[in-house]
């Protein structure tokens, strides 16, 4: 299909043309186009729906700003809407389509809603959709859902990667328009480290939609001339296609790279985007500005756009968006756009300036003191109908309108760190605070200076302080002669007297008679206007809109408009795909795994894995024949308590302790005391958080008297790290003791059972008697294991059994357990993992995660006793508060059920039989439950108040959630050996 | 000790270690690598400073520093904190020595086994470096060495020549998520 | 943010670790009378000002050293750095 | 002015010229019973159940800004009542009981949205954790489901059940969480505070506390002194600024805690769910924003506004939990001012000094609690003795030993 409205010239390849398709239908485009010039090129101005009423809406802006010509683009899984048609680069075989429609662009009938307008006003949901009172869920909402949203997502995974990465400068500059562009010359010629982002996919900012000359060079070439030089400079680092979305603390800001959005997919293994955190230690914004509309009934057809964008599509991408176009301004610029279509050889149908005093043109009408009032042509702008300034009315033919109404500049990045824009009278707009952010200096038209002579002036200008900042010595570059005219701008914000609707916010379809009824209604704020009509937040934010509302609010209060207020912009500056901020950190790769030394060994056996914080451990083994994880566990349960058993326990935190004062110090960290523990011999320790609660438990083995290995829960390992480096730093500085994590350095292994001691001794060198006489329970020793390698052997259990855990360098775990299992043959050793490590403590009765969940007290745990109060540790004095110390609190007791086929479930409550359950009557919860095989049934450890005095009674265990009511007895919550006579044998 | 009957795996879980090569970036597991950490005792920085500059030929570094020295390498980790690395197969007892060697004067740790040791060389590795931690690879020179954040893993990055050569120590535990977050971006830029 | 690591120069405050108020360094006699309600006002009722605000930060990712860094909590701004093994000597928390 | 369909059909025939203004912009009075400082959710609802109640009359809500511009302005709108702990569950049970009836009770539709809330867990230990917290809440009268593996993939098929780092083993549902439109809980409350005869004054900042004789006589602000017999107190992020003015130090920290919304997309998430691997919760609104959050930045801060590293955190956890949103664009990002207690929950109480109350320390949890806390709140001005659901909200608990901490964190307010 031809491109019919393709004119001469522009910065397309013609040499390079590109097949596409909107909404199935084929067109052809070139290279240097995005998808909206591509489709005003093949007159196609219809390209969206709005929000609420649906209307027909067709490409308004040149740039990010753009409210209307939103697409889904690309198909399948790759589906990405609410994709600006303004800023989608071209490329062969692109496939969009519009959205928020049914069943077609073309006709709509969701477009009812334009119908009925007048019950639609702002905020109208809040007034019904009241009765009756079960409708809103099932009725009203799922209605108001479908009909709401814009683009639709896949609902597929998206199938590309995102990369991260960090960047740091001197000088960052935001924005490659004139004063970027001289700005990173100034600083790259100076030495300086300077990053210059781009959100384009070419540079030079406005200068690509202006004719004008620099000094005698057109823009391009100049252009292409500072560029050449850029890239030839090290220490300056070019970026395209880079948008800087947010500026954050102290000279932090993110910024996204569409690195393959160009392209139909990304290349195998590059990323579609990558996130950048760039620390710079001065920014430049040089960011532009936008421009506004006037507001008018009517003027939001297709084919009603932005004049600075108009004379963008007609001079950088060669295309006019119809044969005849009008002009509708309030200032000069809207003349240079007129002029640049008419040497194109756009007709103009007029230009309508709101000004009395409006400069005339030999080259078309001008109708100074003129208005549009309204518009006509219901899928695309037909007409328009002026008021002239003697009060007549005339229409003017045309196919497109374009609207002048003042710029913005971007003072987006300004307000990011909270920072308020003030008003500058002279071009009616919001500009940065000069000078009020040492870290970041704005130049160019994003500091309201618009001319391009201005904008080069200034961008070095600013440079040269920055860098100043930094000792750095920069200077002014020749500049080239450029156009330095004044802004000459006489405010004009809406025709008033329509009795139509005006558009303000184009997507959300809020309209002048909005902001009147929010006010009317008493919502006078701005903040209070913009939630109740949603003005400006849709997703271009309001970049166009807000200042209109402002405006007319401003005439509302009779107050001016900086009186009014303003609102300030959040992050990010245009929205950022969600996959970018995630980057790598998905799927399986979401954290970093840590693997323990068996891990390999664990795999070839077959085991089933569980993840434990980041940690994968082995959480059974099963063998051959067995169908079910609890055949596994009570298999490996068994053989523990019945010859041995070997446990992977690498993931417990390892601290290395020492220093003269090493003891004194493990004397304030635990609640119970160390100062006396032999050497050679491991203790038990409970750690308290200062407000009396148990924090952690874990064993503390004394290898020398200035030396210990301190064990933490693997949960905890790092917090108890660092709550140990702080009592070490700042509460008791003048002790002479060191720590340092070893928790990577060593692979342990629990070997429990009656065997255990048989089957180490097959593995210890000789010269280490590890009898029960030379290694009583709790001992402690640094031994050599085959014939030399240097081991750690701890004589501790956790499933109540002869028991000891065996530690070697990480690298030799390996081997260690395939040893083991060699040596073992002969006892039947089994691996067991996490599963039987859980029942064989809940056997034993000792406390884990569950019950060391940060809310018992040592008291509740049965451990009231080891609280120390001969000395000073942590925690000591506030878990004696009278809450924590009452009588009626909770204490660890053991259940059995009843009736032994019954199965308690862990987070069941506890009640007295006959009461009725509710939360009067709780006693209690179970904590931890597992199948006992030892005891042959189902056993449990809970918390229950006065649970020590309350050993033998009947209570029952509710667990509402699953229907379950069971009758349990309480016991001691040590299930065997409760003298401890195995662990010492 | 190298003697025993057990065979040691590198952090990776293999018998060798695995070097890959993408692009011009090569990225090699280094498993002979004894590292121990030194702690000064309280009040004896000086007395540790003295015993060891014969060994290092220099002071200890200061804080984000490194000492290459003919086959030691001293690393400040913190505050009155070293690590000295050296060839593990010269030296299987390596936190042994050195205990004797400082005697009272420092806390002695062994850690060989607690890192996974990378090293990673190109020709220009400033790209890779960028993508994965926040530190500016580009301004490191040779003997900077630093921890920092790769992944969600706190990792030691040493630069032994700028630009070009680099020896990036990470918990030994996620050696292969580690591994692949390099190859990953090495990929990604070259 | 950006913390001014005494020793280790600018770095990233995701390295670090929050823990508030750097009167938590100002532990009191646990042996004294009054020990509970100092205990008390100690842990519980700490400075929130929105203003200028003395706080440990701990290099979890870097050194390990815990610092008291000194920050206004309306603007972000870092004003003054230290080691907190300092700070904490310096108000007598080694004797 | 009745708000119902008839109405707004007549008013649109009308060409909507009759609206009358949602409430009234008096003057402040010289004098009044009830005084409540924040014309936040907590406070113009404290100050509606005071008078549509407890019939109380003469109370003002100063508010120093304009109404509802604080977190009940700037947050993910998630209401639901899923706690554990007895100081916490009932109050926001009746909560939930209140949000049932919002709409009749205010005559404001407030798109109370019961779509459910689905906590996720990814441990044994966390399901354990679960079922206590569930039976929990049956037993105090909320509803709870535990559901397993296939019964969370059935209800929400798009998250990652294949390729999770931390694979989903089930999750609790409370099918009467959901969703409110959070700044129509502060327009309804007003307007309904304001037809009840409560005067709203905006821009009317507390900039001291009168008190003789450890007794309350009113306070000072930007617009003159204001005259009160019992002052409440209500200002979330600046709890403690504000009670330093009268002298009184708070177990409070105020952080900042990001909040982030997609752009507008066809409906494609149903209720809430959270992500219990990570940190991260989304619903969908209405208007099809995708919102979602994650933890708090972790440091005090006054400044409303994050940094990166979060924003990274939460996304992360939002990829892993359903890689489908990848191509779907984050449009604003935002950040509250949170007052984290020291046990992460509340206090309801009276102050020393007589005739103050004072009501905050909500951390990120205030907003689901806007009615029972505006309740409980007027009950206690209004009587002097707590509501019964609040008994244990007390500022004195940390010297007791009587503390609400559910996650079991201990005194660290950015852990809560």
């Amino acid at each position: 299909m031809s491109q019919k409205n393709r004119l001469d010239g522009g910065q397309i390849d013609r040499n390079h043309r590109l097949s596409f398709s909107f909404d199935g239908k084929n067109y052809s485009g070139y290279a240097g186009d995005t998808l909206a010039s591509a489709l005003l090129a093949n007159d196609v101005r219809l390209m969206g729906r709005s929000f609420k009423y649906h209307r027909p809406r067709g490409v308004f802006s040149a740039g990010s700003e753009e409210p209307n010509a939103l697409v889904e683009l690309r198909s399948g899984a790759r589906r990405e809407p609410n994709t600006r048609a303004t800023v989608a680069e071209l490329y062969d075989g692109l496939e969009a389509q519009s959205q928020n429609r049914f069943p077609s662009l073309r006709f709509d009938v969701m477009a009812i809603n334009d119908r009925l307008s007048s019950f639609l006003s702002a905020g109208f949901y809040y007034k019904t959709f009241m009765w009756p009172a079960a409708f809103w869920e099932k009725i009203y909402e799922p209605f108001i859902r479908r009909a709401a949203g814009l683009g639709h997502l896949s609902g597929e995974e998206d199938p590309d990667d995102y990369d991260k990465g960090f960047l740091h400068c001197d000088l960052l500059v935001i924005g490659a328009g004139p004063s970027g562009l001289v700005a990173a010359q100034t600083a790259g010629r100076a030495g300086a480290e300077v990053i210059l982002a781009e959100e384009d996919f070419t540079f030079g900012g406005r200068l690509l939609a202006d004719t004008g000359l620099l000094t005698d060079q057109h823009a391009n070439d100049w252009i292409a001339e500072v560029v050449g030089e850029l890239s030839n400079l090290p220490n300056v680092r070019l970026m395209t296609r880079t948008t800087v979305f947010g500026q954050y603390d102290h000279g932090i800001f993110g910024a996204v790279e569409r690195v393959t959005d160009h392209l139909p997919e990304p290349p195998s293994q590059k990323p579609r985007q990558i996130l950048w955190r760039i620390y710079a230690k001065r920014t430049l914004l040089t960011a532009g500005a936008t421009e506004r509309p006037i507001t008018f009934d009517n003027n939001d057809r297709p084919g009603v756009m932005l004049a600075g964008a108009m004379r963008a599509y007609a001079n950088r991408w060669a295309v006019a968006p119809a044969k005849e176009v009008a002009i509708f301004t309030n200032n000069d610029d809207g003349h240079r756009t007129a002029r640049d279509l008419n040497a194109k050889g756009v007709k103009i149908a007029a230009l309508v300036d709101s000004r009395a005093d409006a400069p005339t043109s030999p080259e078309f009408e001008v109708l100074s003191g003129a208005k549009i009032i309204d518009s006509r042509g219901r899928l695309g702008l037909k007409s328009v109908k002026v008021r002239l300034q003697d009060g007549s009315v005339k229409d003017l033919t045309c196919g497109a309108l374009g609207i002048a109404g003042g710029w913005n500049p971007n003072v987006h990045l300004t307000c990011h760190k909270r920072g308020r824009p003030v008003w500058n009278d002279h071009i009616s707009a919001f500009v940065p605070v000069p000078d009020s952010d040492p870290l970041l200096r704005v130049a160019g038209a994003a500091a309201g200076l618009f001319s391009t002579h201005e904008a080069l002036q200034s961008g070095a200008d600013k440079t040269i302080e920055a860098l100043k900042d930094l000792d750095i010595s920069a200077h002014l570059p020749d500049l080239p002669q450029a156009e330095g005219a004044p802004v000459n701008i006489a405010p004009f914000w809406y025709v008033k007297g329509g009795k139509g609707r005006a558009w303000l916010d184009l997507q959300n379809d809020v309209t002048v008679k909005d902001i009147k009824l929010a006010h009317q209604e008493g919502f006078k704020s701005v903040e209070h206007v913009k939630r109740y009509t949603t003005l400006g937040m849709a997703t271009d934010q309001g970049k166009t809109a807000n200042l209109g509302a402002l405006a007319i609010l401003a005439d509302l209060e009779g107050k001016t408009i900086p009186d009014v207020g303003t609102t300030i912009f959040r992050p990010p500056y245009t929205p950022v795909s969600i996959g970018a901020f995630a980057g790598r950190s998905r799927g399986k790769n979401f954290r970093p795994y840590r693997l323990t030394p068996s891990h390999k060994w664990a795999e070839e056996q077959g085991a089933i894995f569980v993840e434990a914080g980041n940690w994968l451990r082995a959480q059974w083994f099963p063998i051959e024949g067995e169908t079910h994880w609890r055949q596994s566990v009570d298999r490996e349960v068994l053989a523990v308590r019945k010859s041995v058993g070997i446990c992977d326990v690498t993931t417990l935190g390892k601290i290395d302790v020492q220093g003269a004062d090493a003891a004194k110090f493990l004397n304030h960290v635990y609640c119970n005391g160390f100062a006396k523990l032999p050497v050679g011999k491991t203790r038990y320790g409970l750690m308290l958080r200062e407000d009396g609660m148990a924090m952690d438990d874990g064993t503390a083995a004394r290898l020398a008297e200035d030396h210990f290995v301190v064990t933490t829960t693997t949960a905890n390992a790092v917090s108890v790290f660092r709550h140990m480096e702080f009592c070490r730093q700042c509460l008791w500085p003048g002790l002479d003791v060191q720590l340092i994590s070893t928790t990577e350095a060593w692979a342990q292994f629990a070997v429990a059972g009656p065997n255990s001691r048989q089957l180490l001794q097959k593995i210890v060198d000789p010269e280490h008697d590890i009898s029960n006489e030379a290694f009583t329970y709790m001992a402690c020793g640094e031994i050599t294991i085959c014939s030399g390698l240097r081991a750690r052997l701890f004589r501790i259990s956790f499933s109540g059994e002869l028991a000891y855990e065996i530690a070697v360098p990480a690298r030799y775990g390996d081997a260690l357990i395939r040893r083991l299992m060699d040596v073992g043959e002969e006892f039947d050793i089994v691996p067991y993992g996490t599963e039987a490590l859980g029942v064989l403590r809940i056997e034993k009765g000792h406390a884990a995660g569950n019950e060391l969940n940060g809310q018992s007290t040592a008291a509740m745990l049965g451990l009231g006793r080891m609280v120390s109060q001969k000395k000073d540790s942590i925690g000591r004095v506030l878990a004696g508060r009278p809450h924590l110390m009452r009588e009626d609190d909770y204490r660890l007791v053991g259940l059995r059920p009843v009736y032994a086929e019954d199965t308690i479930l862990s987070g069941a409550h506890l009640m007295s039989v006959g009461d009725p359950a509710n939360a009067k009557n709780d006693q209690g919860w179970v904590t931890s439950a597992a199948y006992s095989p030892h005891i042959g049934s189902s056993i449990a450890l809970a918390f229950l108040k006065k649970g020590e005095n309350r050993h033998g009674e009947v209570l029952r265990i509710v667990s509402p959630l699953d229907n379950m009511d069971i009758q349990i007895t309480v016991t001691i919550p040590h299930f065997i050996d409760p003298e401890g006579v195995r662990l010492r044998v | 000790m190298s003697e025993n009957l057990l065979a040691p795996l590198t952090a990776l879980g293999k018998t060798v270690p695995v070097i890959k090569k993408i692009g011009g970036i090569t990225i090699s597991e280094n498993p002979d690598l004894a590292i121990v950490s030194l702690s000064a005792r309280m009040g004896t920085e000086q007395d540790l400073q003295n015993l060891l500059k014969p060994l290092l030929g220099a002071c200890l570094p200061g804080p984000g520093q490194a000492q290459f020295a003919e086959d030691i390498t001293a690393i400040w980790v913190g505050v009155h904190q070293w690590f000295l690395m050296a060839s593990l197969s010269d030296h299987p007892d390596y936190a042994d020595e050195i205990n004797n060697f400082v005697t009272d004067a420092a806390s002695v740790t062994e850690q060989s086994d607690g890192w996974a040791v990378f090293d990673i060389t190109g020709d220009n590795l400033v790209p890779l470096l960028e993508r994965i931690c926040n530190l500016n690879s580009k301004a490191m020179s040779s003997g900077d060495a630093t921890r920092c954040l790769i992944e969600h893993l706190g990792c030691l990055i040493i630069c032994r020549e700028s630009v070009r050569n680099f020896t990036i120590l990470g918990p030994r535990s996620s050696a292969a998520s580690l591994h692949h977050t390099f190859v990953t971006a090495a990929h990604s830029v070259a | 943010m950006i913390i001014n690591h005494p020793l280790l120069g600018p770095r990233d405050a995701q390295e670090f670790v929050y823990l508030g108020d750097a009167s938590l360094i100002d532990r009191p006699d646990a042996m004294a009378e009054t020990a509970l309600n100092d205990f008390h006002d100690y842990l519980y009722l700490r400075d929130n000002p929105a203003g200028s605000h003395q706080e440990l930060w701990f290099h979890e990712q870097g050194d390990r050293s815990w610092l008291v860094v000194t920050r206004d909590t309306a603007s972000h701004e870092i004003t003054h750095v230290e080691l907190a093994v300092d700070y904490a000597k310096r108000r007598g928390r080694d004797r | 002015m009745r708000y119902s369909a008839l109405r707004v059909l007549l008013e649109g025939l009308r060409r909507n010229t009759g609206w009358k203004p949602v409430w009234r912009d008096p003057a402040p009075q010289p004098e009044y019973d009830y005084v409540i400082v924040g014309g936040g959710g907590h406070g113009l609802a404290t100050a509606h159940y005071l008078a549509k109640v407890y019939k109380k009359a003469w109370i003002a809500v100063l508010e120093k800004g304009w109404i509802g511009g604080g977190n009940v302005g700037r947050n993910t709108t998630i209401i639901r009542s899923n706690y554990l702990l007895d100081g916490n569950e009932p109050l926001y049970e009746f909560a939930l009981k209140l949000w049932e009836g919002l709409e009749q009770d205010l005559n404001y539709n407030a798109m109370v949205s019961q779509r459910g809330i689905l906590n996720l867990c990814h441990s044994d230990a966390q399901r354990d954790a679960f079922r206590r917290r569930g039976n929990a809440m049956i037993l105090n009268d909320a509803d709870a489901e535990l559901l397993d593996q296939e019964q969370v993939r059935d209800m929400v098929p798009f998250l990652d059940f294949e390729n999770a780092r931390f694979p989903i083993k089930g999750g609790l549902l409370q099918r009467r969480g959901g969703t409110v439109r959070h700044d129509a809980v502060a327009w309804g409350y007003a307007r309904s505070a304001d037809s009840h005869g409560v005067d709203i004054i905006q821009n009317c900042e507390v900039t001291g506390f009168k008190i003789e004789k450890g007794t309350i006589k009113g306070v000072e602000t930007n617009r003159g002194y204001i005259g009160a017999n019992k002052v409440g107190v209500s200002v979330a992020g600046s709890s403690s600024r504000v009670m330093a003015m009268a002298g009184l130090r708070l177990p409070i920290e105020s952080h900042v805690l990001q909040a982030f919304v997609s752009e507008g997309l066809k409906p494609i998430i149903p209720g809430v769910i959270t992500f219990g691997a990570g940190h991260f919760y989304i619903s969908q609104s209405d208007k099809g924003g995708l919102v979602f959050g994650g933890d708090i930045d972790g440091y005090n801060s006054y400044a409303q506004r994050g940094n990166l590293p979060v924003v990274e955190d939460v996304l992360e956890g939002g990829m892993a939990l359903m890689p489908m949103i990848g191509r779907a664009r984050l449009l604003r990002m935002w950040g509250g001012l949170m007052d984290m207690s020291m046990d992460g929950s509340p206090f309801i109480d009276k102050t020393p000094i007589e005739g103050l109350y004072f009501n905050g320390g909500w951390c990120y949890g205030g907003f689901k609690a806007t009615p029972a806390s505006g309740y409980v709140f007027a009950h206690l001005l209004a009587t002097d003795t707590p509501h019964e659901t609040a008994t244990q909200l007390r500022l004195d608990r940390f010297l007791t030993g009587a503390m609400i901490d559910e996650k079991g964190a201990g005194a660290q307010p950015n852990l809560h």
